[in-house]
């Protein structure tokens, strides 16, 4: 979604440019210089987010120029932080893909081996759902020592959820309820 | 008036630092950390305290300080932003020998990049050791880097209508912007509000210092305990230098020429005489 | 939170407790200092004093983990006081709105008559058989008339009404135990007592703004119990600028948490299957709360609505009234069996869990003892990770000191998108859903977690269809069909519901039904999303999430009702309807959350915020009326809750790991938490000093997502360890010298950072030391650190499990 | 007599000169620029800062590398620039009527440098002592100095640029243009003077280099 955030960057009675400069040379700020004006090379296709940090939920509006961000600050409508951002959220636009330590290839590490392996996703899902068919099935418990059916694979752990969004949350709780997934925690425990 | 001013009030600073980080997510400078290309790991180190990088550099224009002060019993934890002043009467505008550093039309100190020959006058001229230089100490080819009040060419935010990234950023609203005349009324409210509510010791800093700053700030003691100085000045050696070595140096370098002009008149004309 | 974040700015006294807002919720600050400007007092208590502290109007140091003691000195203090003036307080409030006049069974007994504990517990003082630590709750029964309703007291005489039993538990928490326990200067605790207790007056809100340091402890949720209580007597709940607001620490944690994410809960809070639910019906009678008295409201009764709309999102067509909405292909707990975290990594230690999957989590640096979890993650057989950056959980096979050829775990590490690489939903501490777009292109190959999800159950879907498995329908049969890759929007929807015969989006959990005809993924977000021409104008027609309208609330109390979408039923205060008096006009006439407005419509109606209960203020219609909480089944809030695990009032006991004994009662620490590793509890002969652990504003939680910020490891690049001047004296420590600190799991090196700040607490004449660990890093990324988790404990809370992070022991050398 | 010719400046003196004379040019014009703004676009890039300490370290390393060859000429040298007589305040008092007019009568006899080039050895040192000591502090100690040196580091450095440059076009002046000086620049550029010119500019250490003809000045 498009936001214009110029219009809304813009400070309140702050007509500033020709006419004050003109302006200004005449109340005699003798020794005053026109900044030379060059287009802002921090714009672009804006859309607006949320922090990823804290539980603030703090608006910001990510400038993207052919999908590389060339800027992030605070989103100034926002009720939350006004178009403020502390010194994470001043920061985010380091998250972005040009931070050079971000993983953009899927890794493997065989068991034993002492380095990672470079993998296609098309082989990471298949061998993952092996391996979680295979640890489901050899520990499923369908019925309990009582005779009650209790359907649960307690040979799984699945954790993690707070940073990802609720879309995601209900797809891995639904996911891991669906194997049977008893061990199902999170950030939230601890 | 068109002059601006920022309004920085430490009571409300909670040195966050997020104006620290905006400043060089707008204006794009570097951290002071390698780059990944020179190895992955860190060598800023901890130094015992909150503060960090050490000092303000040619990439951090804005340093929070962060100062502990204990009376009768009481702590308290003083948060000062450290970044250039823009004063009106600006020993490194002096200073500079070439107009690299000006007033531009908001009363604020710019400086022009491509004109800076790296001299570095400005450093020991600035009361308030703001300017950096950075560049190659042996070969001396340097820029010299300070805060530019949001005018960075191609970032200036100032002239687009914008207020300073790190006003824009600051949580608490420790930082305000707008004309100059409307912070110092704004300072004062502050400040009177402070004194209503018991702290004795609020002022507004930069009102007249240095023929008025326009960096004002809303302290809750005296701008000592806050490590800022009392009574800022240009140094006597700056003023010197612009006030009276370059005009001295024009005024003996055309005396000299002059005089040896003369005496090449007078003792040709009379060497002739003599051979004649 | 009951409130959100701009409502702190409503505020006349704000207190922030176990949370260090200024430097962990910089924009909450921002709203504390619009309060400020009105003229509202701050109140920091932290251990050592913190940027919060620097702009406090009152600071009180306390020692950690004694919360309960610090706030149960301020109960008394309010108790007194109402005794003294009770024109100060809203006693209305008081004996209408809380279980304060409810009669507790004749044989209850508290902590005062029992050495620290109450009826019915089955061990001994100081228990250590674990089968013995819990509690027969049978005596904090209320006592019941012939209709099975609560007999009251409204005179709050009775000497088994509630209010007294809180005024004979408290009273034993005076100035002097608070100065013994917690080490707060008398003076300095009095003078909290006195700003805070000025919220009481009608008209009056205060806050509790707390995060993890007031969970992370083996007392954890009875801190939060204590808070309760202090903010029901002062009638702080429900109204503007009042509330308990938790800072939640993770973007999403409150998402997260709401989709069942929890081995306890599945999507919306509703409670895991068990063993013992041999049915849905079974499971409905055991879960679904019951209550007698007409005036309850008693919201909870709509569960057999919600559990069923859940099936019917998760089965679809595969569930039908046959096969109870398809209740057997989900997994039952085993009844009495805990499976949280630290569970979990027993289990793991244990050699129990062959697989484990860890999305954006990393517990071998934010998992407690991380020692014994980096251990435990050696006894799988595969790791899956996902992560926007390399995790230390990723590299446990080659942390310092291993060698990786003896670690036979396979790890696959997949490259997730960060937030704004994709598309979806997150919800604040505010309650409040924000949608959020998709703005730049993630790096290399990396992908959404919703892909990632869902290219993996789509393999399973083939393999089960194909290779059949133990309950495999449970696999083939789930309602699956979002696309590949998936539209994030049709699960969004799933998430809100829809009429299963209509296809229609449904507007409002009050419409979701039990027999099958609605779907519904998560109640609690029923209304969110929508048909479009029911929020046509919302950026995305019929998402709430992703309103952007700044129109004010009907009183101007800074709701912003149509920014973004708050759960439940976009309410923006829950319990507001404590926040009128019998006849529905608002205590505080300055700042109103909602009115009866007796001429809306044709009965009179509600203005304002949406409220919590449509029903009519008592005083107007008594029979139609219904009391103001109804999320509980009594309808009132509770002073006194039989829900808790180690007692209806929270009592004061040490942590875990102590300096001093208990000088409250002969009970040392938590009688019903479990205690897993009894061999590595610290003792204060060879760790005598106090530690805690927190984060700073610069980094966040496990660090993965901050260490490998250039921009913010130059401003915090490595951990460190605050402690007195006094402390460093004593040791031989200048700032900036390296040391390390050592608890019975392990040791750490840190930087020192030697401060004024942090103060020994002199405790009725006693002196114990406390240090404070930054736990950001790990051996991983750009900045590496020792993990201050290595020290912490694994124990947890007795009611959530939750770790006790935030009070140990340690000693501490100069390195 | 009129083609006789006597060494006035052997080599090693004569590299000195030039290639410290050379230094100084380059150091003053690069210099120059902070004095004129209008020339200040040739700075821009920091390319005359790098000429600067190019030509500050020939400027320094020089002198030196004489001081190691000939330690005996140089202190002798050194010594001459501080040794000052009723002789050249005659000289000096005289001087005016000379260089303007001819009028040679109340010159003193010269040894082999005179009371004017005394005077500018004897600034040459001092101003280069003072250029190199504040130019080092300014080129290495910048971040490490305190401001307030630094600010007098920087005065300091100005106004021997001032009393040097005027000093060097005088020199320059005397040297080449100046009517009488007419072997000046030849003393400098094969090192031989006439035995003419010898008598007439430098009398006293004529007499004494006749005396004894093997021993030319230093």
């Amino acid at each position: 979604m498009e936001l214009s955030r110029r219009d809304f960057l813009r400070v309140s009675g702050a007509g500033i440019g020709g006419v004050l400069l003109f302006k200004a040379m005449g109340d005699g700020v003798a020794m005053a210089t026109p900044i030379k004006r060059i287009p802002l090379t921090r714009s672009g296709q804006e859309t607006a987010t949320i922090c990823p940090y804290d539980g603030s939920g703090c608006g910001f509006i990510v400038t993207a120029r052919d999908g590389k961000v060339v800027n992030i600050e605070g989103d100034p409508e926002h009720p939350v932080n006004r178009g403020a951002g502390c010194a994470k959220g001043a920061a985010l636009r380091q998250i972005s893909a040009d931070n050079p330590w971000r993983l953009n290839k899927v890794l493997y590490r065989p068991a034993g081996s002492g380095q990672f392996e470079e993998k296609t996703w098309d082989w990471a899902i298949t061998e993952i759902a092996d391996r979680i068919k295979k640890a489901r099935d050899a520990g499923f418990i369908e019925k309990d020592s009582k005779g009650n059916t209790v359907n649960r694979t307690e040979t799984i752990a699945n954790i993690g959820g707070a940073a990802l969004d609720n879309e995601e949350c209900y797809l891995l709780a639904k996911f891991a309820r669906s194997l049977g997934i008893v061990y199902l925690e999170h950030q939230a425990r601890l | 008036m068109a002059e601006k001013a920022i309004l920085y009030d430490a009571s409300k600073c909670t040195a966050c630092r997020g104006c620290q980080v905006i400043c060089k997510q707008w204006n794009g400078n570097d951290e002071i950390i390698p780059s990944p290309s020179s190895g992955d790991r860190v060598a800023v180190k901890s130094r015992g305290t909150y503060e960090n990088p050490p000092d303000l550099a040619p990439d951090t224009w804005i340093k929070m300080k962060f100062t502990e002060a204990e009376s009768s019993g009481k702590m308290r934890w003083l948060f000062t932003r450290r970044s250039c002043m823009h004063c009106t009467d600006a020993g490194c505008v002096r200073a500079c020998p070439n107009g690299t550093l000006y007033h531009n039309e908001f009363g604020t100190v710019s400086y022009n990049k491509d004109t800076c020959i790296g001299c570095g006058y400005c450093i020991p001229a600035c009361p308030f050791d703001v300017p950096r230089l950075k560049g190659n100490r042996i070969t001396g080819i340097a820029k010299a880097d300070k805060c530019t009040f949001c005018t960075t060419q191609g970032l200036d935010r100032i002239v687009e209508g914008m207020e300073p990234a790190c006003v824009k950023t600051c949580p608490p609203g420790a930082l305000a912007y707008g004309e100059r005349e409307a912070m110092v009324v704004l300072g004062r409210q502050r400040v009177d509000l402070l004194k209503s509510r018991g702290v004795g010791g609020a002022n507004l800093y930069g009102e007249n210092e240095l023929n008025g700053l326009h960096v004002l700030y809303v302290l809750e003691d005296s701008p000592g305990a806050y490590g800022l100085p009392v009574n800022p000045r240009v140094p006597g050696a700056t003023i010197a230098w612009k006030d009276v070595i370059q005009p001295v140096g024009w005024a003996v370098g055309g005396l000299t020429i002059l005089g040896l002009g003369m005496n090449w008149l007078v003792a040709r004309a009379n060497a002739k005489k003599e051979e004649k | 939170m009951t409130n959100h974040w701009g409502d702190i700015a409503n505020s006349d006294v704000v207190m922030a407790l176990g949370g260090n807002p200024a430097e962990n919720h910089p924009a909450a600050f921002g709203h504390i200092t619009i309060a400020k400007e009105r003229g509202a007092k701050l109140i920091s208590v932290d251990p050592r004093f913190t940027r919060t502290s620097s702009k406090a109007d009152v600071y009180a140091p306390i020692r950690s983990g004694t919360d309960v003691a610090f706030v149960g000195g301020m109960i008394k203090y309010v108790l007194d006081d109402i005794e003294a003036n009770p024109s100060n307080y809203n006693m209305v409030y008081i004996t209408e709105y809380t279980n304060a006049s409810y009669l507790v069974n004749t044989g209850f007994k508290g902590p005062a008559e029992l050495e620290g504990l109450f009826s019915g517990y089955a061990g001994g003082l100081n228990e250590t058989d674990g089968t013995k630590r819990k509690y027969d709750k049978a005596t904090w029964a209320y006592q019941v008339d012939d209709k099975s309703i609560p007999k009251k007291d409204k005179t709050l005489q009775d000497a088994n009404c509630v209010f007294q039993i809180l005024k004979r538990q408290y009273a034993r928490y005076t100035v002097d135990k608070v100065n013994a326990i917690c080490g707060t200067p008398r003076d300095a605790f009095l003078e909290v007592c006195k700003t805070f207790a000025a919220s009481g007056k009608t008209g009056k809100a205060g806050v509790i703004l707390y995060a993890m340091g007031t969970t992370q402890h083996t007392n954890g949720a009875e801190n939060i119990r204590a808070y309760s209580i202090l903010q029901l007597l002062l009638a702080n709940m429900g109204v503007a600028g009042g509330g308990i607001d938790a800072m939640r620490g993770e973007s999403n944690v409150q998402g997260s948490t709401d989709f069942g994410l929890l081995f306890d809960s599945i999507p919306g809070y509703l409670g895991m299957f068990t063993d013992a639910d041999t049915s849905r019906q079974k499971y409905l009678d055991r879960v679904t709360p019951k209550n007698n008295d007409p005036t309850s409201a008693n919201w909870l009764q709509n569960y057999p609505k919600y559990i069923t709309s859940l099936l019917k999102a998760w089965y679809g067509d595969a569930a039908t009234k046959d096969n109870d909405f398809g209740f057997h292909y989900l997994p039952k707990i085993e009844t009495g069996k805990n499976y949280s975290w630290i569970s979990l990594f027993e289990a793991m230690a244990a050699g129990k869990i062959k697989g484990m999957m860890a999305w954006g989590q990393n517990p071998a640096v934010g998992g407690p003892s991380s020692n014994t979890e980096r251990q435990a993650l050696a006894n799988l057989d595969w790791l899956v990770a996902s992560d926007l950056w390399m995790t230390e959980t990723m590299e446990f096979w080659k942390r310092p000191g291993v060698n990786p050829a003896d670690i036979k775990t396979e790890v696959f590490v997949l490259p997730a998108r960060a937030s704004f690489e994709k598309e979806g939903s997150v919800t604040n501490s505010s309650r409040w859903m924000q949608w959020r777009y998709k703005a730049a292109e993630g790096p290399g190959e990396a992908e959404d977690d919703l892909w990632m999800i869902n290219k993996i159950m789509l393999r399973l879907r083939e393999l089960y269809a194909k290779d059949g498995g133990p309950n495999a329908e449970a696999i083939t049969k789930t309602n699956w069909n979002y696309g590949d890759p998936p539209d994030v929007h049709k699960v969004a929807k799933e998430i809100n519901g829809y009429d299963t015969t209509t296809g229609k989006q449904i507007d409002g959990f009050a419409n979701l039904k039990d027999d099958g005809t609605t779907a519904c993924g998560e109640w609690v977000y029923c209304g969110s999303y929508v048909e479009p021409d029911k929020e046509p104008n919302a950026p995305v027609p019929g998402n709430r999430a992703s309103r952007r309208d700044l129109a004010p609330d009907a009183f101007n109390t800074g709701l912003y009702p149509k920014w973004a979408w708050s759960w439940p039923v976009n309410r923006r205060i829950i319990y507001n309807r404590a926040s009128v008096d019998l006849n529905g006009e608002p205590w505080d006439k300055e700042h109103p959350v909602i009115k009866w407005n007796p001429t809306k419509g044709e009965t009179g109606g509600w203005d304002g915020d949406v409220v919590d209960g449509n029903y009519p203020p008592i005083a107007v219609d008594p029979v139609k009326s219904r009391y103001p909480f109804i999320m509980t089944s009594e309808g009132v809030a509770r002073l006194f809750a039989q829900g808790m695990a180690d007692g209806p009032m929270p009592e004061f006991y040490e942590p875990w790991e102590c300096p001093v004994s208990n000088q409250m009662s002969s009970q040392t620490s938590n009688p019903v938490a479990k205690v897993w590793r009894p061999d590595e509890q610290g003792k204060p002969d060879k760790y005598p000093i106090v530690a805690t652990t927190y984060r700073v504003c610069e980094h966040w939680q496990a660090g993965q997502m901050t260490r490998n910020m250039p921009w913010l490891v130059e401003l915090m690049p490595e951990p460190f360890v605050e402690m007195s001047n006094e402390l460093a004296a004593e040791k031989g420590i200048a700032n900036g010298d390296k040391v390390t600190i050592e608890s019975t799991r392990g040791k750490v090196t840190m930087v020192a950072m030697v401060t004024g700040r942090f103060k020994p607490f002199q405790m009725n004449g006693r002196r114990v030391h406390e240090v404070g660990l930054l736990w950001h890093w790990g051996y991983s990324g750009l900045s590496t650190g020792d993990s201050a988790n290595i020290l912490t404990p694994h124990i947890g809370d007795a009611n959530t499990m939750i770790p006790e992070y935030k009070a140990f022991l340690v000693d501490v050398k100069k390195a | 007599m009129t083609n006789q010719e006597v060494e006035k400046y052997r080599r090693p003196v004569r590299i000195l000169h030039w290639v410290h004379s050379g230094a100084f040019v380059v150091l003053f014009l690069t210099g120059l620029v902070l004095f004129i703004p209008q020339l200040a676009f040739l700075a821009e890039d920091s390319w005359t800062r790098l000429i600067h300490r190019i030509g500050a370290a020939i400027f320094i390393i020089v002198p030196l590398l004489y001081l190691v060859i000939n330690p005996k000429a140089a202190v002798r040298g050194v010594k001459m620039a501080f040794t000052w007589g009723i002789a050249d305040m005659e000289w000096l008092r005289a001087a005016p009527r000379y260089y303007f007019l001819g009028d040679e009568k109340a010159m003193p006899p010269q040894g082999s440098l005179n009371s004017g080039q005394k005077m500018w050895w004897f600034l040459t040192i001092v101003c280069g002592v003072v250029f190199i000591l504040t130019g080092l502090v300014m080129w290495f100690a910048r971040t490490a100095a305190p401001a307030a040196l630094l600010q007098w580091m920087i005065f300091l450095h100005a106004v021997v640029f001032i009393v040097a440059g005027a000093m060097f076009f005088l020199h320059l002046y005397l040297g080449v243009f100046h009517p009488l000086m007419t072997e000046a620049w030849k003393a400098m550029a094969t090192g031989k003077i006439s035995a003419e010119y010898a008598r007439e500019h430098h009398g006293k250490w004529y007499e004494e280099v006749s005396k004894s003809k093997e021993q030319p000045a230093k």
